[in-house]
């Protein structure tokens, strides 16, 4: 409606030298685990910005909302953030769900969501900026690794019960009958569920040649240890992980990931200069023992790449900022990101990382940097008949 | 053996007993003789302690019990028969006599639950059974077992008869007279049959709407005061 | 008002796993007569109540008139007609008294009548108040009546509920002689038009109240007959009243105090 | 009987009239009043002071206060403490998503919604009778009154209760949660169904829009504490209350208890899905997030604080329960958690008739200093103060 | 055949944790009536215990020092509830469920603010790596260890129960508080000294758990649902009972699992339980009683 558009746009208020904005992460709930470092690193990134004059000539100030790890409560918080708070622009989320919960909320009210994590693509959003990794910039890199380096001919898929492993896994399989590489098992557990006996059975059995996992949380700490139990190694059969960054490897144990692989765009080993500042900083602020993770670097950069767009802009206004998106670019930790303004996904560098036992991960390989590609419409195999058979195949 | 000053009790918000004093017999039966509802089982459950009294005191043997919890006051050799025929209905019959004894000294415990099962006969037969599944009067003749099994030097009785057959009855009138005779056992019973209570008891007291409207001496003589008393 | 009928037991058998309680008894119980069933502990007499009311399962033949009992579930029971207390009493100790008995008349209400609230109170159950002397303590919730109270109130709910068949399990024990008798004499005046089954110890209450006996003993009928005559019969002396029960002069008094307060046994 | 007594209190018979009703139920003026008041303050009040953001927010503790009324009626008054609701509510909320999402994807000219796209489904099924508005409508009522009827009519029948019964409930809701998990291409999953356009019809954006949605789910709040205290002050509720203290008592009665209970349970059961209903349409998302295990007990939570044998206490309670989590969790995000599970262990065990329970508390304390205890005293053992199934429970549990 | 005894074996495993989650309060809900909520964050402050342990002593031996360790804390934080909140509540059950979920909420919050919201790493002492052939599968040594302990604990607590006076005044004081109170039981003692074990046996969980699965504040949610079915199934107050229904529970969600998958096992398995109790509404092993409740 009209009143509604009226709203969202007188209602940032610039009158004053400061410019809100808004973060919204799970600061209790099972994902707290994880935003709570998400929120840590955005405000470092933020009084970074403050220290160097601020956006426009604006201090930036921060609102700070608990999505509670419950979609409802994202959507709920971020319309606070958009219509009471009036904010420029919203950093957070995490889940693919709290994503989805929030997005008509910031289409509806014109807002703008800068959401941090990798992701199972498919999905673009004038409203959203994705400064995580879409399938092209981690699953395919991944893939191509296992078959170019590590000659995989088979795989065993495990995965938690939830959008995003099933989306990488349906892809997955379609790669594979392309590649020729054979899939032995796709198994979903339980969100947080514990009990990886039989999966650890299953997965031995199968002597596939590695396993792509995408476990999330604490389901790791026990496959890992599960899988170790039933006498599988890293030598033998590799674990291809796309959820475990550094934060995750303390909890699970170096000891039983030590080998194993990761695929992200970022590692805290990396050693480049921004990164080395990057983690500097991070650790002077919030403790030596703290770590730095993928997802958190790409949060870090998201404030940034806002406030290059708006200074860009000249603005805070949404749809100026989105005029100027494209191409906007920034010297992050992980190397230059630039925006693709169409899908308002980043480049990205992929890199394949192999876990040591002081619990950081090694970067092994890596590839080109990488254009986003959400719907990867530059993949034939990946067209929707094939989707459809696997769907098929998947209801039985 | 037993006084009750002044004791005032209730539940929550009701007060049931506005002012009790009594003195039990020494060794013999003191009955507390009362309509429906005048208060019996609510004067005994503060004797025992299930319930705190409000005011006055309670003393045993002297010494003040007013705040003690039911279980040491059992230690110190009360012992008490509910109304209504309780038990711990999951245990076996056997199991209720051994809890109670396990309270004894240890060699004695056995002896205690051998002699309660000489005592109450009908037992036996149901020695393995879930009291939950007994009989009323069976359960209400464990109950005065297991009384008997802690050896108590005053023995609370609230309408222990009920639901018993005659014949056992009788029986049981004869082990606790004899025991009030022979062993110095003092007993506190609450009755609504006037007849048995009277004729054995030493000492009678009315209770009428949470007060001792009468005492005296007991005795079958006693029947015709203690009536007209009730009858107010 | 249901007519009368009588209740026929016959063969009644209750077994649980391998232990019988009630090994074919067998008694017919009369509109008119206030109907006594005696025993040992344990002899099985509330287990005939609770296979007569569908507490537990039994077997053999029971029938109300022309209706066959056994088998249907206990609130089908109860609608044909049989109506028990408990041996330990239990009401509704939330509500209060008032809507104790209301619940209990409720049978003979239509299913549509729960929708409504009560309104006013149904003569039957001024009645039952003032039968049972709970007129007083109306309004309180039954979960504070002693002992005694409760029984009545039970009582006055069977009479509400309006049986043709009362089953009454100890009903004056933890009584006073004088509401022994009332309870007796009550019992006297509803037996009119229903049969009524008592199972007592208080052998006082059985003299002044009882038209017939039955004896019951390890689950079978063991004697059966008038006070006197089961009285009289050795085998119920031996294994349930004892031979010190009762002295000739306890009977005669405990006969003389039923007579006094209740103005004589039952018309 | 003694003739005197009998003729001692003829007199005072006649003061026994209809009066007494059952322990926690308000007189119909205090309950009419109330809800008049509640009414209002909702349906007038809200609309014109609240921010359209606050009325939003408000719509939420609305859902939550209607599934509060029908706990209040299970667990309050029929002892049966409902740790499942999660399950009703989220029926209903399914089944308004679904409509609303074929309806979005009519909009479009699609035949799927946007999500199916994702895993190239065709429409499952289950999805074809929410094209119906009608059908629809029909689904959120019946649905989870067959569940419910069937699930406790079967529990009921066979005399499961007190713990049992709560967490028999609990799995229930564990098992549909895994479940619609699970239905990654049917359902989307964890990620649940939003991004709705329209709401029969209504765009769903439009601020006017939203406040009639609003409205509906305020006024299906009055009607439902209507419906609630028919229930209570009827036969009915003094049954359902007789059932909860002796259950096995009433069927030598002649009611069959299984029944009442059932009746009760599928009315709670209906009330939730209701609620999930509107809270699709007022909240924008329906996910398994909001169904689980814990917001199920949350919605427990508010009705014990509030007062689950009363009227009012639920729904009061469950609103301002949400409402300082809403507060409070915002500002102090650990301490919230801190907060809540105190305050939750003090009114529970410091007064377990909720907060509705104070009033009355007072009173008897005021009425007690001022003299003798009338005839309308309360009851010392309370309802409301104390478990209703606590005995039955107690006995079950001890073996 | 290979699949079957491997299932079996992964069965066991399965059965064997739920019942180790179970046992404790197959005592306090099971004896004493008390559902305690916050039973899952007594298997967290054991599994933290763990922890703390293996920082004192290295991981070779601290899962032995833990294991006592762990059963005195949850016992004494389990003697603290019942000593401030339980003990007001024994007449009211379903209130505890609700009261003892506050506490739950509390003690996680405690555990992320004194030892971080992720996951801490436990590891498995040397001697328990590896595995041993039985029946010619692979039986990983962390699982046979496990399932000793539970053997171990199960059958003391079995007989404690049965044969024991201490036993007796358990059962005897939750079937009856005044009555017992009044035979000469402490009960204030006896209901301390049952939500000990019971909570120190939760303590002993938390431990062992750490030998397959995370060590977070929040792990004690995924054990409560499955532990509470486990006792309820097998019939309140029955070991036994409680010890059939985890090894079944467990058995059958290793073999429905193997053919479909882990999501769908488990809500098969709950669907089961839900719809066994429909039918056997006291659990496995029910208990005969003629009250009327
Ligand atoms: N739990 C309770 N809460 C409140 N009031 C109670 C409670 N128990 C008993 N009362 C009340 O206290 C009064 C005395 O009851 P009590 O049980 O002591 O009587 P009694 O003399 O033992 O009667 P009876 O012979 O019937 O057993 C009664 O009026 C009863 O209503
Ligand atoms: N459910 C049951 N399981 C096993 N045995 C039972 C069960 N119910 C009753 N019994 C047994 O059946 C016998 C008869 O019990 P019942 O209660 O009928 O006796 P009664 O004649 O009423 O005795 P009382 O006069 O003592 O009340 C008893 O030995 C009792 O233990
Ligand atoms: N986007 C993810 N990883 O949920
Ligand atoms: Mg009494
Ligand atoms: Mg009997």
């Amino acid at each position: 409606g009209e009143e509604d558009a009226a709203v969202a746009e007188s209602c940032v208020d610039t009158d004053g030298d400061t410019i809100k904005i808004g973060f919204i992460n799970s600061q209790s709930g099972n994902m707290a685990i994880s935003e709570t470092t998400v929120n840590d690193v955005l405000h470092m990134a933020a009084d970074q910005i403050n220290e160097d004059g601020g956006v426009n000539g604006y201090e930036l100030e921060i609102v700070e909302e608990d999505g509670q790890s419950e979609p409802a409560t994202f959507a709920e918080r971020s319309e606070y953030l958009l219509t009471q708070e009036c904010v420029a622009a919203v950093f957070g989320g995490w889940t693919s769900a709290s994503r989805q919960a929030m997005l008509p909320v910031f289409e509806n009210n014109n807002g703008l969501l800068f959401y941090p994590t990798q992701y199972e693509g498919l999905e673009s959003s004038e409203n959203v900026f994705y400064s995580g990794a879409t399938t092209n910039q981690q699953i395919l890199p991944a893939l191509e690794y296992l078959k170019e380096e590590e000659e995989i001919e088979s795989l065993y898929l495990v995965g938690s019960d939830y959008v995003f492993p099933r989306t990488a896994n349906m892809l997955i399989q379609q790669w594979a009958e392309e590649n020729d590489v054979e899939i032995l098992g796709e198994d979903y557990t339980p969100l947080g569920s514990t009990d990886f006996s039989t999966i650890a059975n299953t997965v031995a059995a199968s002597d596939a040649d590695a396993v792509f996992n995408t476990l999330n949380g604490e389901s790791n700490v026990a496959f890992f240890s599960q899988f170790d139990d039933a006498g599988l190694t890293a030598e033998e059969m590799p674990v291809m992980s796309v959820s475990i960054a550094e934060e995750e490897v303390d909890g699970i144990g170096p000891a039983l990931l030590d080998g194993h692989l990761t695929s992200w765009n970022y590692y805290q080993t990396l050693e480049d200069p921004e990164n080395e500042e990057f983690v500097a900083a991070f650790q002077e602020t919030y403790g030596e023992d703290r770590v730095t993770s993928d997802v958190m670097q790409s949060s870090y950069n998201s404030l940034f790449l806002w406030a290059a767009m708006a200074e860009e802009a000249g603005s805070f206004d949404v749809d100026e900022i989105r005029e100027v998106a494209d191409g906007t670019s920034i010297d992050a930790p992980e190397g230059e990101v630039t925006v693709d303004g169409e899908t308002q996904h980043v480049t990205k560098t992929p890199r394949i990382g192999v876990i040591n036992s002081d619990g950081l991960i090694d970067p092994i390989w890596e590839g080109e940097l990488t254009d986003p590609d959400p719907y990867l419409e530059d993949y034939q195999w990946a067209d929707d008949e094939e989707a459809a058979e696997y769907a098929e195949e998947a209801e039985d | 053996m037993l006084e009750l000053k002044n004791v005032t009790a209730g539940y929550d918000r009701t007060q049931v007993l506005g002012g009790v004093s009594l003195t039990s017999a020494e060794n013999g039966i003191a009955a507390v003789l009362g309509h429906n509802g005048a208060g019996k089982t609510t004067l005994l459950r503060a004797v025992v302690g299930i319930i705190r009294p409000t005011g006055g005191t309670i003393t045993f043997d002297g010494e003040d019990i007013t705040q003690a919890p039911p279980n040491q006051r059992v230690r110190r050799g009360m012992a008490y028969v509910p109304q209504g025929q309780q038990s711990f209905e999951q245990l076996s019959t056997l199991e209720n006599l051994q809890v109670v004894a396990d309270g004894r000294p240890r060699p004695r415990r056995r002896q205690l639950v051998d002699q309660a099962r000489e005592r109450f006969p009908a037992l036996n037969e149901v020695i393995d059974k879930k009291a939950g599944l007994l009989s009323g009067g069976q359960r209400q003749q464990l109950a005065i077992a297991r009384a008997l099994i802690t050896e108590p030097r005053m023995l609370i009785l609230d309408e222990p008869t009920e639901g018993i057959q005659p014949s056992v009855v009788a029986e049981i009138e004869r082990t606790v007279t004899a025991l009030a005779a022979e062993d110095g056992l003092s007993v506190l019973l609450a009755a609504q049959h006037v007849g048995f209570a009277l004729n054995n008891a030493s000492k009678y007291f009315v209770l009428a709407s949470g007060r001792v409207t009468s005492s005296g001496e007991g005795g079958s003589g006693a029947q015709d005061e203690v009536r007209e008393a009730m009858a107010i | 008002m249901s007519q009368s009928a009588a209740l026929t037991v016959q063969d009644l058998e209750v077994t649980f796993g391998a232990f019988t309680a009630v090994g074919g008894a067998s008694f017919v119980a009369e509109p008119g007569e206030v109907h006594f069933l005696i025993g040992p502990n344990g002899a099985g007499k509330t287990t005939c109540v609770d296979a007569v009311t569908g507490l537990v399962r039994g077997s053999g033949r029971v029938t109300l008139g022309e209706q066959e009992v056994l088998g249907r579930p206990v609130q089908k029971i109860a609608r044909i007609g049989v109506g028990r207390t408990f041996q330990t009493a239990s009401v509704f100790e939330q509500l209060s008294v008032l809507q104790n008995l209301d619940i209990a008349a409720g049978m003979h209400r239509s299913p549509w009548s729960l929708m409504g609230r009560r309104r006013g109170v149904e003569d039957r159950i001024r009645d039952a108040l003032e039968q049972t002397q709970l007129e007083d303590l109306w309004d309180r919730p039954a979960g504070i009546l002693s002992h005694g109270q409760k029984q009545w109130l039970e009582i006055g709910m069977l009479l509400v509920q309006d049986a043709r068949v009362l089953m009454l399990d100890e009903p004056v024990a933890g009584m006073s002689l004088e509401e022994r008798n009332a309870t007796g004499e009550l019992l006297h005046r509803v037996k009119q038009d229903r049969a009524v089954v008592v199972v007592e110890h208080d052998m006082e209450f059985m003299r002044s109240f009882a038209s017939r006996v039955t004896v019951l003993h390890q689950g079978t009928v063991l004697s059966a007959g008038s006070v006197a005559e089961v009285q009289a019969d050795p085998k119920v002396q031996e294994v349930y009243l004892g031979t010190a029960s009762m002295t000739e002069e306890d009977a005669a008094q405990a006969d003389a105090m039923a007579v006094q307060t209740a103005g004589g046994p039952h018309a | 009987m003694s003739t005197t007594a009998t003729q001692k209190k003829t007199g005072r018979l006649a003061r026994i009239s209809a009066a007494g009703t059952s322990p926690g139920v308000p007189s119909p003026r205090t309950a009419y009043l109330g809800i008049a008041l509640i009414a209002m303050g909702l349906l007038v009040l809200a609309p014109a002071l609240l921010t359209p953001f606050e009325l939003r927010q408000m719509g939420r503790f609305v859902c939550y206060a209607m599934v509060a009324v029908g706990i209040g009626l299970a667990w309050g008054r029929g002892g049966m403490l409902t740790l499942g609701q999660g399950v009703f509510f989220g029926i209903g909320a399914y089944c308004m998503a679904m409509h609303m999402q074929l309806e979005d994807a009519a909009l479009r000219g699609e035949e799927t919604p946007q999500f199916m796209g994702t895993f190239g489904v065709d429409l499952p099924w289950f999805w074809e009778p929410f094209h119906s508005p009608l059908m629809t409508i029909l689904l959120i009522l019946l649905l989870p009154a067959a569940l419910a009827f069937a699930l406790g009519y079967s529990v009921f029948k066979r005399k499961v209760r007190g713990a049992y019964f709560a967490i028999l409930n609990q799995a229930m809701v564990f098992a549909f949660v895994t479940l619609l998990v699970g239905q990654q291409a049917t359902l989307n999953g964890s990620n649940g169904l939003s991004g709705f356009e329209s709401f029969f019809g209504f765009a769903i954006h439009d601020p006017a829009n939203r406040q009639m949605i609003y409205m509906i789910a305020a006024a299906l709040l009055v009607i439902m504490m209507l419906v609630a205290y028919w229930m209570m002050r009827s036969r009915f509720g003094e049954l359902l209350v007789a059932t909860r203290d002796a259950e096995e008592r009433v069927r030598f009665l002649g009611y069959d208890p299984a029944i009442i209970k059932t009746i009760t349970f599928v009315t709670a059961a209906v009330m939730a899905s209701v609620a999930g209903a509107m809270f699709v349409p007022l909240v924008g998302i329906i996910s398994p997030a909001e169904l689980g295990v814990v917001p199920s007990i949350a919605f427990v939570i508010g009705v014990a604080i509030g007062g689950r044998a009363t009227l009012f206490g639920p729904v009061l309670g469950a609103i301002a329960v949400a409402w300082a989590e809403s507060t409070l969790a915002e500002n102090f995000p650990s301490g919230w958690t801190y907060f809540q599970g105190l305050l939750l262990i003090l009114v529970i065990a410091l007064l377990p008739g909720g907060i509705a329970s104070v009033g009355r508390y007072l009173r008897w304390k005021h009425r007690g200093e001022a003299g003798k205890p009338t005839s309308e005293d309360p009851a010392p053992s309370d309802p409301a103060t104390s478990d209703p199934e606590s005995e039955n429970s107690q006995k079950e549990a001890a073996s | 055949m290979d699949v079957v005894l491997s299932q079996l074996v992964a069965g066991i495993s399965v059965g064997s944790i739920l019942l180790l989650a179970a046992i404790g309060l197959a005592l306090t809900f099971g004896q004493m009536g008390v559902i305690n909520m916050a039973h899952g964050e007594f298997i967290m402050i054991g599994a933290y215990v763990a922890f703390v342990m293996q920082g004192l002593f290295g991981s070779g031996v601290s899962l032995l020092v833990a294991i006592p360790a762990a059963f005195l804390v949850g016992g004494i934080f389990g003697v603290v509830l019942e000593q401030i909140l339980i003990r007001h509540m024994y007449h009211r059950p379903l209130d505890t469920l609700l009261a003892t979920f506050g506490v739950g909420l509390i003690l996680q919050q405690l555990a992320r603010d004194l030892f971080g919201a992720p996951a801490v790493q436990v590891s498995n002492p040397p001697w328990l790596s590896g595995s041993v052939q039985i029946l010619g599968t692979n039986v990983p040594l962390t699982r046979l260890f496990i399932l000793l302990l539970v053997v171990a604990v199960v059958a003391g607590l079995a007989a404690l129960m049965a044969y024991t006076s201490l036993g007796r005044r358990i059962r005897a004081t939750v079937l009856n508080r005044n009555l017992a109170e009044t035979s000469g039981i402490s009960t204030r003692w006896t209901d301390r000294t049952t939500f000990f074990i019971g909570s120190g046996l939760a303590g002993v969980a938390g431990v062992t758990v750490t030998l397959i699965g995370a060590t977070s504040p929040t792990m004690g949610t995924s054990y409560i649902v499955d532990a509470f079915l486990v006792v309820v199934a097998g019939g309140i107050g029955r070991i036994k009972g409680a010890v059939i229904a985890a090894f079944s529970l467990g058995i059958l969600q290793a073999f429905i699992e193997y053919s479909t998958t882990a999501s769908i096992a488990k809500f098969i398995v709950l669907i089961a339980v839900v719809a066994f109790l429909q039918l056997r509404p006291q659990g496995l092993v029910s208990v005969q009683t003629r009250s009327l409740a």
